[in-house]
């Protein structure tokens, strides 16, 4: 198994016609991922490669049972089409958009949660189940099917750190971007549930950064006494205070957001804490192996 | 982040009670300026700056007298508050404040929305005292007044400030949602003696990426191009993220968890980033890389360039591409190390034997090398 | 309603498109103001008025070069539209419009909240053509793009300028929510020669009710009153509601409908109501009915006063008292016919005998008797 | 029968301690009202005469199972006093205020229809059934119990029609204030609908004005092949177009808002049509005969 996304889904895009879109079919597809459909308004009718375009959501749901949904529009078009998604019944919606207003997030967020509908984003690479299916634009080299779930707050991070897993070779179940902004599609803590329900997982990497809350819940998760065991790399050591570092809710604005803390409360929690990058891989085997991960924290 | 003076203008557009203040720019002739159009004294002369902390740093002075607001506003003007001079001084009316209380606004990812935290001893030592109250809202219109009373219950006793308090942060988020902020914080939100609540200070932080909506916001992030230099705004224009550091290693790199990542593994073998410089947000050319090596080819605080890119989206012959048209045009001597991994990077080596340089497979040896020509160049 | 310019330049903080205009307000020197600044011909010099059909009444005037903008500028403001002048010219670049568009978004009962309206066709004929597409929005944050697309289906034919529609449309409708307007009506919509659409006018209506939490909304009704004499000024601090009709007979009275209903019966029995005057909304006491009176005293259109007033929880021996003082402060002979009806009626007579006023019981007799008293000063 | 309102309605006031909560704690309960707690945070444990004041309407309810409010409270804090009210399980909630902004209304309306209670306002004198309740401020005197069912736009016209109707022997089931306003918490259809199930109305007088549409549907209901009889009073034939005769809705924008337009369309539809306030007891004596239910329209 995997979370969200597995060679079920069948899926449409948003924005087809457009420039991501159309590279997006062709390199998701060599994947495995299961392209049934694209949307684009007034074009209905056509096809990009072999992939029927339709007018809306619904349409292209009735005709090809899509129930995926990835958007490539403009920032400020993002949700009406995330919303046309979700309520014409996708049960996953990716938006790697970055740009969108925190507000509509937030909208987004709430019609994702109203009609039970995942939703992954913004601001993120998208998701992908290694050897089954990918939603967004990462390397499909770096990734091998495996028990590692993988939540990663920063795109290029977790491209980087599930090369070097791949490399060892550690597989990963699915690895899901859940971005950079305050508010998300789908949390942390949301995302460490489906993980911690999910057989095939048996232990989850954590490519955290300063800023933010997010690692509350990790560690809240973590300290569970049924928790698969967490390994965790927290970046931003050498950031400073008070500034944006590139991501929204990468600001250090009160001492519980700065790196230390977040890692003095991750070890704390029975996390595996990664020291640093290159430490990646061995604090993953320690915390994939059965010894250790009786032994909470120890490889920190 | 707002100045002051202008988180006030947003408050008091949606109805909410603030001083009535004067903005004074800096100028030979600031002090008289000012002197000549207050009446009433005492009064507050305030350094408008965006950082936080000007309390405890002296930007707050009281005047009792037109000399004393003059002696102040030249002082404020000299003084620099989180790095930066004031743009502006704001004299207000000194209030007579009975109580002193915190409010606040701001999106909170907890809360899937906003958040409203309320203190009853608000100030510049807030964040020594007890936590707030903490109202998670959510969306701006699921605010209730009935719930946030149920939240303040245990917080104030006084059930007429209750009352304000509750109004104030209804009408804080609703203005919040309006206009695209992130945060409003009023500290101290001021109890004057008629029992009324004025904002006595005002953080306004808003959304940059909801500037296509609010032309006001599109306009703020031009002006905050105007304040710095030329190389830099260049950089911004390029949807650039910058911030600068002490060290002397600077990074070109792409995403701002893998940014950090390289800044930390920096440190960490003993070297001192110059900067954190996230490229990936705009175009991934030669456009779009030019003005970032423009800016720190001419920093001289920076002696080696570590460009680090691990790409999805964005191509790596495409990036080596890049590299090799900026390395020709490029006239400083300052050595770049090369890091470009992801989609296509077995396409790099071939662009790269082209203006012999040399890709690294591993962020680690890229980032020793960085350390080791910073060490040589010192 | 807002002015064109002001409506524009709420449109443009949204992140809209309008023409760039300079506004020309009234006096010696508009013409030449206006001709200095303008560099490209032709332009429209538009009336500012806040009444509708400006178009057909020559409230646009296209001007080819400076000479024809002075001559329009003063043309303009020696002109009367909807009874008033204009309070400003607006000056703009004459537009190439390949299409005129219609598009508004009003509050509606029918769609428990806001419709959406749109016409391929707009212009100042859009009355008489076909009905416009209608999109039942609700709620501002229920607007769906896709909901609005599928309206527009069978409208707009091409598919860009639909599917731009339809943003702007998304903006509009938030705009509206976000600061408290009743109506946005852009009309005509501008289709340019590049494809892109622009607001050629703006009609923008706001709630006044909404001015506690929009201080712009409460600048604009301070404005209005400014705009009037002192008198009407004063019963409208006073919260009347004021109409000003054609006739002789003038109604001091409460409520919308029971205020509709005494105008129609003067009608009705021969007589000319000279105003529909509601004075419910605001303190009925001596010092809220004091100025209705001394508005329609000083109005020597005014031959007769009826007062009718059928209070629930206004309380008649409170307004028979009133009354009493009124009229025993008043300068004025014109005759002034009474009928209170409603809570503590019962005292009225007692409190009425003091002043030698008589109580109608029924509005028919008071109606017949102020329509008597009219035709007798005629 | 009535509707909406009846003698086991258990009412609390939302700001009762103010000068109005006061009056109609008296006013209302010599009528008959059930008042059986008021509302005032921070007063919670006073009491107003015998009723026992309370710090929200859940506390309220717990201790008294008050089913309906009634609001007087500023307008700025309507739309916080009416949504505890609706959330909280009240079935009838009732705002006079005038001065409400509309979108709050609009806010307030949503928020009835998704817990289904019924929310009677703004900018009305609120409803009374005759020698039952009533809720608001109208004069008492002006009314006795009967069959007519009367929706009004404006407060002191439906005082006026009903002291009419009273004095002719007229009586009334249940007199709605819908109000002026051009969102209503109950539209005149609702109102229509309810007295059109409600067995002891057996017709219904509807007072109008000129401006919105409100009017469209009362013809469509008397359309009806199932349709009670229907008489109307629309009023503002004087009203010159463009202008706002006191009421937001009452004004002419177009033509199909004009008060001929609108009483055209009454007679088409089988209203009987008022035609001035003095015929008002005559056209609802015909709308009541069996004879004349039968023609419709003859007494216009």
């Amino acid at each position: 198994m995997s979370i969200l996304l597995d060679r079920t889904n069948r899926v449409l895009i948003q924005g087809i016609t457009g420039q991501m879109g159309t590279f997006f079919v062709e390199d998701a597809r060599k994947y495995g991922t299961q392209i049934v459909a694209g949307i684009s308004p007034g074009r209905e009718g056509a096809r990009v490669g072999d992939v029927p375009v339709f007018g809306s959501v619904r349409a292209a749901r009735e005709a090809t049972a899509a129930d995926t949904a990835i958007v490539f529009v403009p920032p400020a078009a993002v949700l009406g089409a995330t919303l046309e998604a979700i309520e014409s019944g996708c049960r996953l919606v990716v938006a790697t958009a970055d740009e969108l207003p925190v507000q509509d997030t937030i909208e987004i967020r709430a019609a994702a949660k109203l009609h039970g509908a995942a939703f992954v984003g913004p601001n993120t690479p998208g998701l992908i189940s290694p050897g089954k299916a990918k939603l967004g634009f990462m390397p499909s080299f770096c990734y091998s099917p495996g028990s590692v779930g993988v939540i990663s707050r920063s795109g290029s991070l977790s491209y980087e750190c599930c090369k070097r897993l791949t490399l060892a070779g550690i597989g990963q179940s699915t690895v899901v971007g859940i971005g950079g902004d305050p508010v998300k599609g789908t949390t942390a803590a949301e995302a460490l549930e489906l993980f911690h329900r999910d057989p095939e997982t048996s232990a989850v990497l954590y490519l955290g950064e300063i800023g933010g809350t997010e690692e509350i819940f990790v560690a809240e998760y973590a300290a569970r006494g049924d928790a698969k065991p967490v390994a965790a790399l927290i970046v931003g050591h050498t950031a400073p205070p008070g500034k944006k570092m590139g991501h929204a809710a990468a600001l250090i604005d009160s001492k519980a957001e700065s790196h230390a803390a977040k890692v003095a409360m991750l070890r704390v929690a029975g996390v595996h804490v990664v020291g640093g990058l290159s430490g990646v891989v061995k604090t993953m085997q320690a915390a994939l192996s059965p010894n250790m991960s009786a032994v909470h924290g120890a490889t920190a | 982040m707002m100045l002051e003076h202008e988180g006030k203008k947003l408050l008091e557009s949606a109805g909410i009670r603030v001083p009535k203040g004067l903005v004074i720019r800096p100028g030979r002739t600031a002090a008289e300026r000012a002197s000549a159009r207050m009446e009433r004294y005492p009064v507050a002369a305030k350094a408008q700056v965006r950082s936080g902390g000007r309390g405890r740093q002296g930007g707050i002075v009281k005047a009792a007298d037109s000399a004393a607001l003059a002696a102040a506003i030249e002082q404020l003007f000299a003084t620099e508050f989180g790095g930066a001079r004031p743009e502006a001084v704001l004299v207000e009316p000194w209030l007579a404040i009975e109580r002193e209380l915190y409010l606040s606004v701001a999106v909170d990812g907890r809360a899937d929305g906003y958040v409203v935290l309320y203190g009853p001893r608000g100030g510049i030592d807030i964040e020594d005292g007890p936590p707030p109250a903490r109202y998670a809202v959510g969306a701006a219109h699921r605010f209730r007044t009935h719930e946030m009373r149920e939240v303040l219950k245990d917080h104030e006793p006084d059930y007429q400030v209750r009352e304000k308090v509750i109004a104030l942060a209804q009408r804080l988020t609703r203005t919040a949602a309006l206009h695209d902020c992130t945060t409003i914080e009023i500290n101290p939100l001021a109890k004057l003696g008629d029992g009324d609540l004025m904002a006595a200070d005002a953080k306004v932080v808003r959304d940059e990426w909801a500037a296509f909506r609010n032309r006001d916001i599109a306009g703020q992030l031009e002006q905050a191009k105007r304040r710095v230099g030329r190389r830099l705004r260049d950089c911004l224009n390029m949807q650039h993220m910058y911030v600068r550091l002490d060290g002397d290693i600077a990074l070109v790199s792409g995403g701002a968890g893998m940014t950090m990542a390289a800044m930390d593994m920096i440190a960490e073998y003993g070297g001192r980033p110059a900067c954190f410089l996230d490229c990936s947000p705009g175009p991934t050319s030669t456009r779009g890389y030019r003005p970032a090596f423009a800016m720190l080819d001419a920093d001289p605080q920076v002696k080696v360039i570590l460009v680090s890119v691990f790409g999805g989206g964005t191509q790596m012959q495409r990036v080596a591409n890049s590299m090799k048209e900026i390395m020709a045009e490029r006239k400083s001597r300052k050595p770049v190390v090369f890091r470009l991994d992801g989609t296509n990077v077995d396409q790099v080596p071939a662009i790269f034997s082209q203006f012999g340089a040399c890709n690294h497979a591993r962020l680690e040896d890229a980032v020793a090398a960085a350390v080791r020509l910073a060490k040589g160049a010192q």
